[in-house]
C-alpha cells in the first residue's frame, strides 16, 4: 500500500510541478522540525524534502528550523518564518496542542500550514501529513509480543518509554500499551526516560536487571537511543539480552540488528513522506487547495505505514531500498553479520 | 548606677576560650577604656554586647533590667551603637549608603540629599579627607573607611557607643577629633567602652580602665591613679616587659 | 563653592562640558553602566542585518519584542536573587508549573481568569516563602534547594497537566489576545513617549534644585534637557518604527513596567538598599541592624513570583499549556540575561534594566540566528560564540576599571 | 609541652582521648567534614532499603558504583574550578563530544583505541586551555564563557556525529569491557585493602614521628592505629560484600585512583594550596606573588579534562556515543555532587573526596528511585525532596558553626 | 647610593588624583617613614611599589637600575616585601598556610612540620599571642592577623621591607617587638618604609621622614632635627590645627 500511495503523490507534484510556476518563482517555504532526540529530522527527513523542494522549484528556497523539544522555540521559528514571508509552513509540532497558535496566525497571514508527522487536533491545519506515533507505538511492541508468543517465552516485559516532557514520547507510550497490556506478558515495570537519554534508560534497566533478574523475557523501548542503552545494561550485568525493540532504524540499531543484540526497529517511509509534503506544499505555494487522501481532525489528511525491521527483513527493507548504504553499516565486526544476511 | 552591667560572661570558639568569667559596669556619662593584649578578647567582648556573638553564660544588665541582645538589631533597639574592629562596611555600596544603612531618611522614598547633607557634616565634624561621598567605599583609604565607620555610630540616638579600637588607621589630626568626640559624648551623659592599644590615648579620655588578659579580667583601675607602666604590666602580666625593656633602653 | 567639590584633588565638573568630561572619565575608569552592552547589542544587530535584512525589519523587531517578555520577567526576579550572592535554578520549573496551574484552573475547572491568574502567582509567592524558610532556617546553600525545586516542581507539573500533557488557553480569552495581539494604539504610545521624557526631566530638574538649596553640586539644566531629549527621540522613534507594523506590544509594555517598578524599588527604598547590603557583605547589613534573613526571604519570594508571571506569560502567549512548558534553556537564559544585563554572580552588583538589556541580546542572537537558517549543530556553535563575543564587549571595558584599581 | 600547645587557653588533648575529645569539640563546633553527609548517606540507604530489599543487594551496590564513576569524574573536576570560585557549565557538552570524537576515530576512521581516547582527552584539555584564555585575557565571567562553551561544543558533537546520529563502541572491545564487565579479582582488593590500610599507618606514624622531633604535638599511635583498623574493615567489609556478586569494577577504582590524587594535589602540594588561596582571597594571593592566571588555566584545563575523560567513561559504559550523550542533567548532577559534597560555590572551600561522596549520593537517590518503578512525576518530586533533605542534615551540623562564631 | 628612588610618580582614581609627582629615596639600611593624613596617598604609593597599581607616570630606580613593577610577582622577584593595610591574608586559610603562601617549603610535597615549626619561631619572635597555627585566620583577633602578615614578610631574603601602618592594630608589646625588629632589619642593611600615624614610633625608629599631604610631596625631614610638632604641621597643613589645640587644652 505504501509504495502505491508515494507513485501517486510523487505523480501529482510532478504534473503541478510542470504547470503554472510563473508566480512561485523565488517562493521561500518553511520547514519547521521538533527536535533532535532522534537523528531522522536533520538527516532524513531536511534533505529529502529540499530535494524534491528543489526538483520542483529551483528558484524556491527552504527555510529549515529545528526546536530542540521547545514549543515556544517553535513559536519563534513559525513567527520568524511568516516575518520572512514564506508561502507556506510544513511543521511537525513540537506539541501538537500549543502548535494551534502557529496555526492560527499563519492562517491569518493566509498562509497554509501543512502538519508533519504529528496532527494538530485543535485548530485544523491546511493538510495533514503523517505515520502516526501511536500506531509505531502498538506496532515495535506487537512486533515484539508476537516473537514472544512464538518463542514461547514466559516472563515479563519492561518498557522504557521516552521524555516524559514530549508529546510525541507519549503517543508512542500510548501505542506500546495498547500491544503489551493485553498481550498476556506481564508487564513488570515501564520508565519515562528524562530527555530520551539512553544513559538513563541503561541506569533504569540495570536497576530492573537486579531486582526482576531472569524474569525479564523482553524489553519495548521507545526508540534506538534508549533500545541501545538497555541492551547496554544486559550486556553490563553479563546476562543475556532478551529481545529488545527500537524506532527510528538509525545506523547504530540497523548494526546491533544484524549482530543480533537488538530485535527490532521501524522504519518509517520518510522519503516518501519528505517529498509528499514537498509536493503538497508546492501546490499550496501555486495557490491550489489539495484535497487530502481521506480526512482526519477535520483536515484532508493522507496517512503512510512505517515498516518494522527486523533480522528477517533488514536487508529488503533498508538495504534494498536504498535507504541505508552497506558501507556505512557493515563496519568492522557487523562485517560478518552483514555477510551472513547477504547484506553488501 | 551602672547603664550596662555585665555579670561572668565566657565565650568558648571550638577548644579556645576567649572569655572566661567577665565582669563589667558602665555608668552613663563614663569612658571605660578597655585594654588588653592581643587575641585578650576584647573585641570578642565587643562583639557579645553588639550582639554578634551570643556569650555562651553569663548576664548582661541594661539599664537595671537584665536583657538578652540575640541579634545586632536587638543592640540597636536597646541603644548600642558599635564601631567594629574590622568596620563591617559594604564595600559595594557608597559612603552615604553605608552610614545610613538601615536607617535611611525615608525608606519609601529615599532622601539622597538629606543624606547626603548630613553625612557631609558629619564627615567635616571628624574632619575626615574624603574627597566624594558618592565612590563605593572599596575605594577608599583605611582611616576614611574607620571614619565612616565612627560616622555610622553617631546616627541615631544611642545610650551606649561602643569604640573598638576607633583610631587605629586614623591620621593624626582625625585622632585628635575622635578623642574630642568622645570627651562630647561623655558630656551628653553617653556611657563609652573604648578599646584601644594607645596608652596616651586611653590616659587622655577614659574614666576607667578595665585590662583583659588571655581571656579574664586583669583589674580594672581608675585612670588618674594608675600609671602607663602599671596598666601595661597588668596587660603583659609581667612589670619586667618589652616595653619597658625599650623605654629603659631609649632612656639609657 | 558646593558642599561636595571642596576636596582639592577633585577635577572640577560643571554644566554640560563637566557632565561629559564626567563621562568620558568614567569610560577611562571602565566604569560605563550599560554602555558597552548596548555597543555589543548594536554589533550583533549590524552584522545579523548584513547577513538578512529581515532582522532588523518592524515585523521581526516587534516578534523580538514579544519574545522577550516572559523570559525577561523571569530575568527581573533573578537579578534580585543574584543581588543578594544567590540562585534560583528552579525559575523554569516554577514558570511551567505557573502556567499549568492557570490552563488546569482557568481551562479544566472553568474558573475566572482573573482567579486562576491570581492563584499561579500566589503559588509562586509560596514557592518562594519556602526557599526563604529553608534558607534562612537550615542554611541550606540555595544552589541546592532551587535545584530540589527544579526537580520537583517539574514533577508537579507534569502531575498536574495529568493524561493530557498538554492543554490549549481558549485563543479568544483576554489573556491570549493580550500576549498575542494586543498592541498599544500609535497615540497612547507617543503619549508614553513624551510622558516618560517629561518625567525624567522633571524629576531631575527637582532634584537639582533640592541639591542645589542644600549646597550640593548638580546637574545643570541643560544637561537634564539633553537627556531627556534623547530619550524622548529614541523612544519616538522606536514606537514610529514598531508602529509600521503591529505596534508595540502591551505584553512588553507591561514588561518594561515591571522593569521600571522593580529599578525604583532596588535604587530608591529601603528595601532595595538592604538587598545590595545584604549582596555586598551580609555579616555587615546583619551588623547595621538589617533583618537579613527577611531579606532574603523577600527576594526568593520575589523570584518566584516573577518566575510565575513569565511562566502565565509564555502560556499565554503560546496559547496553550505544556509538559515541556519552561524546561529547556528557560532557567540558562534569564540567568544569562542577568549575568550579561551585568548583574554580578558574587552579589551586590546589578540592576533592573540590565535584566532588559540582557534579554534582549539573547532573544536577538536566538532571532537572528533563526532568520540564518542553519544547521541545528552550526546553530549551537553560533550562538555560543556570538554570546561570548556580546560579553567580552562588556568584560573588556570593565576590565580596565581593575587596572584603575576598582576590582 | 609541645610547641603548639602552650598558650594557656587551650584544653589539652593528648593520645586516643584526647582525639576523640578533639572530634566532639569539632562537632559542637560544626566543624564535622564529611561525617554529616555520610549520615545523610545512611538515611537514605535505610530507607530505600526498607521501601525496596533489593536496594542494599551486592548486585545493586555493584551498579551504583559504576554508574557513579563518568559524572563522578566530571564532579572532580568542577570541584577544581569551584575551589576557585568559578563554574563550567559546559561539563556536559565536552564529555558529549569527548565520546562522540573517541567513537569517530576508533570506531569510524578505525585508529587504536588509545589514540582516540588520548585525542578525546587532549581535546578537553584544549578547551579547558582555551577557557582560560577568554576569562583571563577579556575577564569575562566562566558562567558566560561556559556558557557559550555548552552551546557551541553541544554543536559541534552533533556535527562530529554528522550523519549517523549514534555510534556504536564494539562491546568486544578492551575500553567497553573495562567499563562494563572487567572487575578487580577478590584477592586483589583485599590486597588493596590491606595497602591502604597500612599506608594509612605508616604515612601517619612517620608524620607524628617527625613533628615529635620538632618538638610539636602528635597524634598517639593508639589513635593513628585505631583509624587504620577502621579503615582496613570497612575496606574489607565492602570488598567482600560487593564480591558477594561481581565485585569491585576496575572503573570505579579508577575514579577512586583520580579523586585520591586528586586529594594529593589539592592538599599536599604548592599548587593546591594557591587554588584554595585563589578560591578564598584573589587579591591576596596575587599579592602573595602567585601567578593567578595560571591557576585559573590550570583549573579550567583540569576540569575540562575530567569533562572528557567522564564522557569517554560514559560511552564506554553506555557502548554508544550519541547525540543525547552528556546532555539533561549531566550538567547540574556533576555540580550537585560537589556542592553536595561539600564544596562551596563561592571558592575556597571543598575537597576531592567530597567529589565522591556527593556522587554516591546522587546516585544512591537515583538508583533507589529506579527501584521503585514511580510514575515520572512522583519520580522527580522525591528526587527533589530526597535531595533536599540529604543536604539539610549536612546543613543543620555546618550552620551551628555560624553560632560558634566560624561563619 | 640609594636603593630605591621614585621621581615624578603620579596615580589618578577616576576623577581623583591619588598621587601628585612624588619622589622618595630609601638607602640601604635606612627606616624612611612616610606619614600623612588620611587618604594622603600613603598606601597608593606602597601598592605601586609593590606592583598591586601599576603607576600612570613616573619613574621608580632600584639598585640604580630603572624597572617597571607590573606585578606583585615582579616586586617579590626583585626582593620588596610589603606589609599591606588591609593585610591581605587569605580568610580560608590557616596561619600556617598564609605566612608560607606562594613560598612553601617542598612545593611537590609539601613539608608541614618544617612549616609549622617555622612559623612558631617567627610568631614568638613578634611575641604573637596566637592560640593555635592551624585555625583559619577568619578566626583571629584583629591584631592576631597583623601579626601573621608582619610575619610573612620576613620569609624569603627581601632587600626592602615596606610596612604599611604595621602596627595599628598590635597590642602594647608586640608594638615594641614590632619596633625591635625594624631596628634589627636596618642593623641588616635593608631598606625599609614605614608608614604610620604615631609619631612616637615614627621618632623612635626612623631615620627620615617623608610627609605626604592631598597626594603631593610636603617636604621630607631628618628625624632628629625635626619637631613632633613640625611633622604635624607639614601633615595638616597648619601649624595651628586640632591636636596642638588638643595639646594645649591637655597642658592647661
Ligand atoms: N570567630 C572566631 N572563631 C574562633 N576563634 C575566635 C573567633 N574570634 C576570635 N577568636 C579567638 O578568640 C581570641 C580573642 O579574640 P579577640 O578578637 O576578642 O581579641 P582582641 O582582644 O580583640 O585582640 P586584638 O587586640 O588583636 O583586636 C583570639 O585568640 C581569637 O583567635
Ligand atoms: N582603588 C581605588 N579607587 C579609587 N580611589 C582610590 C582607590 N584607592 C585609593 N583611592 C583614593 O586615593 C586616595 C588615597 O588613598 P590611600 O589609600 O593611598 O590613602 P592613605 O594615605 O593610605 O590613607 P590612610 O592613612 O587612611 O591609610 C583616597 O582619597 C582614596 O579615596
Ligand atoms: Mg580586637
Ligand atoms: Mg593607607
Amino acid at each position: 500500500a505504501c509504495g502505491s500511495d508515494s507513485g501517486a503523490g510523487g505523480g501529482t507534484g510532478g504534473a503541478s510541478g510542470g504547470g503554472g510556476g510563473g508566480d512561485v518563482q523565488n517562493a521561500k517555504v518553511a520547514f519547521l522540525m521538533p527536535d533532535l532526540a532522534s537523528t531522522r529530522y536533520e538527516l532524513q527527513d531536511k534533505p529529502l524534502f529540499e530535494a524534491r523542494m528543489k526538483q520542483l522549484c529551483p528558484s524556491c528556497e527552504v527555510i529549515y528550523q529545528n526546536a530542540d523539544s521547545d514549543a515556544a522555540k517553535q513559536q519563534q521559528q513559525a513567527n520568524s518564518a511568516l516575518a520572512q514571508g514564506v508561502k507556506a509552513i510544513v511543521i511537525d509540532p513540537v506539541d501538537s496542542a500549543a502548535a494551534a497558535t502557529i496555526v492560527k496566525s499563519a492562517q491569518a497571514q493566509q498562509v497554509p500550514v501543512i502538519a508533519y508527522d504529528r496532527p494538530i487536533p485543535a485548530t485544523p491545519a491546511d493538510y495533514y501529513i503523517s505515520f502516526d506515533n501511536e500506531k509505531i507505538g502498538s506496532m515495535i511492541a506487537q512486533s515484539l509480543v508476537d516473537h514472544l508468543k512464538a518463542e514461547k517465552a514466559e516472563g515479563g516485559i519492561l518498557q522504557v518509554n521516552g521524555s516524559p516532557t514530549d508529546a510525541a514520547a507519549g503517543l508512542i507510550k500510548k501505542g506500546i500499551h495498547s500491544a503489551v497490556d493485553p498481550s498476556g506478558f506481564k508487564l513488570l515495570a515501564e520508565y519515562d526516560t528524562p530527555d530520551w537519554q539512553p544513559e538513563k534508560a541503561q541506569t533504569w534497566v540495570s536497576g530492573q536487571i537486579t531486582q526482576f533478574k531472569d524474569q525479564i523475557v523482553g524489553v519495548v523501548a521507545a526508540n534506538d537511543g534508549t533500545g541501545g542503552g538497555a541492551i547496554a545494561a544486559f550486556k553490563a550485568a553479563g546476562v543475556k539480552v532478551p529481545p529488545v525493540t527500537g524506532n527510528d532504524a538509525e545506523v547504530a540499531a540497523a548494526q546491533r540488528i544484524i549482530a543480533g543484540d537488538q530485535y527490532n526497529t521501524i522504519s518509517k517511509p520518510i522519503k516518501i513522506v519528505a517529498e509528499a509534503s514537498a509536493n503538497v506544499a508546492y501546490e499550496f505555494m501555486q495557490g491550489k487547495k489539495p484535497a487530502g487522501k481521506t480526512q482526519l481532525y477535520n483536515t484532508p489528511s493522507e496517512l503512510f505505514v512505517p515498516t518494522v525491521v527486523t533480522k528477517e527483513n533488514i536487508k529488503e527493507v533498508l538495504f534494498d531500498s536504498g535507504i541505508m548504504k552497506a558501507a556505512d553499516v557493515c563496519t568492522g565486526e557487523y562485517a560478518k553479520g552483514c555477510a551472513e544476511l547477504g547484506i553488501q | 548606677m551602672s547603664v550596662l552591667s555585665l555579670r561572668g560572661i565566657g565565650k568558648t570558639f571550638g577548644a579556645v576560650a576567649a572569655l572566661t568569667d567577665i565582669d563589667l559596669d558602665v555608668d552613663a556619662g563614663q569612658v571605660v577604656a578597655v585594654v588588653g593584649d592581643n587575641g585578650a578578647g576584647k573585641s570578642t567582648l565587643v562583639k557579645i554586647l553588639s550582639g554578634v556573638h551570643p556569650p555562651d553564660g553569663g548576664t548582661i544588665t541594661f539599664e537595671g533590667r537584665e536583657v538578652e541582645i540575640p541579634t545586632p538589631a536587638a543592640a540597636h533597639k536597646l541603644g548600642i551603637a558599635t564601631v567594629f574592629q574590622d568596620l563591617a562596611l559594604c564595600e559595594n555600596l557608597n559612603v552615604i549608603q553605608n552610614l545610613f544603612l538601615g536607617q535611611e531618611i525615608r525608606p519609601l522614598r529615599l532622601n539622597d540629599v538629606a543624606m547626603e547633607t548630613r553625612s557631609w557634616e558629619l564627615l567635616r565634624q571628624l574632619s575626615a579627607k574624603i574627597p566624594s561621598v558618592r565612590v563605593p567605599v572599596a575605594a577608599l583609604s583605611g582611616g576614611q573607611r574607620q571614619t565612616v565607620a565612627i560616622a555610622r555610630s553617631l546616627l541615631g540616638d544611642p545610650k551606649i557607643i561602643i569604640l573598638d579600637e576607633p583610631t587605629a588607621a586614623l591620621g593624626v589630626a582625625q585622632t585628635a577629633e575622635v578623642l574630642n568626640l568622645v570627651e562630647r559624648l561623655r558630656e551628653n551623659g553617653l556611657g563609652v567602652i573604648m578599646i584601644s592599644h594607645n596608652m596616651a590615648d586611653v590616659k587622655a579620655v577614659a574614666d576607667t580602665v578595665a585590662v583583659l588578659r588571655l581571656g579574664r579580667n586583669n583589674g580594672v583601675f581608675d585612670v588618674d591613679s594608675v600609671s602607663t607602666e602599671d596598666i601595661v604590666a597588668a596587660i603583659t602580666g609581667a612589670t619586667d616587659n618589652v616595653v619597658s625593656r625599650r623605654a629603659r633602653r631609649g632612656q639609657s | 563653592m558646593a558642599t561636595d567639590r571642596q576636596d582639592e584633588r577633585l577635577q572640577s565638573r560643571e554644566g554640560l562640558r563637566g557632565a561629559l568630561t564626567d563621562v568620558l572619565d568614567r569610560a577611562r575608569g571602565g566604569d560605563l553602566g550599560v554602555i558597552p552592552v548596548v555597543v555589543g547589542l548594536i554589533v550583533i544587530w549590524s552584522v545579523f542585518q548584513i547577513l538578512n535584512p529581515i532582522f532588523l525589519s518592524s515585523a521581526n523587531l516587534v516578534n523580538l519584542t514579544l519574545e522577550s517578555a516572559a523570559v525577561g520577567v523571569i530575568a527581573l526576579g533573578i537579578v534580585c536573587v543574584l543581588l543578594v550572592g544567590q540562585i534560583d535554578l528552579s525559575v523554569g520549573s516554577v514558570s511551567g508549573l505557573s502556567g499549568a496551574v492557570l490552563a488546569v484552573l482557568f481551562v479544566g475547572q472553568g474558573l475566572p481568569v482573573w482567579l486562576a491568574i491570581a492563584a499561579s502567582v500566589l503559588m509562586g509567592a509560596v514557592i518562594g516563602w519556602i526557599y526563604g524558610q529553608l534558607f534562612n532556617r537550615f542554611g541550606v546553600p540555595s544552589f541546592v534547594i532551587t535545584l530540589a525545586g527544579l526537580l520537583a516542581f517539574l514533577g508537579l507539573q507534569l502531575y498536574v497537566l495529568g493524561t493530557k500533557g498538554s492543554i490549549n488557553l481558549p485563543f479568544d480569552s483576554g489573556l491570549v489576545n493580550f500576549a498575542q495581539l494586543d498592541f498599544v494604539p500609535a497615540w497612547l504610545s507617543y503619549t508614553f513617549a513624551v510622558i516618560a521624557a517629561v518625567w525624567l526631566f522633571a524629576s531631575g530638574y527637582l532634584h537639582a534644585q533640592a541639591r542645589r538649596k542644600a549646597g550640593l553640586s548638580a546637574r545643570s539644566v541643560s544637561a537634564l534637557a539633553v537627556r531627556s531629549v534623547a530619550l524622548l527621540v529614541v523612544l519616538a522613534f522606536v514606537v514610529w518604527y514598531l508602529g509600521q507594523t503591529r505596534g508595540v506590544g502591551w505584553m512588553f509594555v507591561f514588561f518594561v513596567v515591571l522593569v521600571l517598578i522593580m529599578h525604583y524599588l532596588l535604587s530608591r527604598t529601603k528595601w532595595g538598599r538592604a538587598v545590595y547590603a545584604v549582596g555586598g557583605n551580609v555579616e555587615a547589613a546583619r551588623r547595621a541592624g538589617i533583618n537579613v534573613r527577611a531579606i532574603y526571604t523577600s527576594v526568593f519570594v520575589l523570584c518566584s513570583t516573577f518566575a510565575a508571571v513569565g511562566g502565565i506569560l509564555a502560556a499565554a502567549r503560546l496559547a496553550a499549556a505544556n509538559q515541556s512548558s519552561g524546561a529547556g534553556d528557560v532557567n540558562l537564559n534569564a540567568i544569562a540575561a542577568a549575568v550579561i544585563g551585568g548583574t554580578s554572580l558574587f552579589g551586590g552588583r546589578g540592576t533592573a534594566f540590565g535584566a532588559l538589556l540582557g534579554i534582549i541580546v539573547i532573544q536577538s542572537i536566538s532571532s537572528g540566528l533563526t532568520l540564518l537558517n542553519l544547521d541545528s549543530s552550526i546553530r549551537f556553535v553560533v550562538t555560543g560564540a556570538v554570546l561570548l563575543l556580546a560579553v567580552i564587549v562588556d568584560s573588556v571595558s570593565r576590565r580596565s576599571r581593575t587596572s584603575h584599581g576598582r576590582a
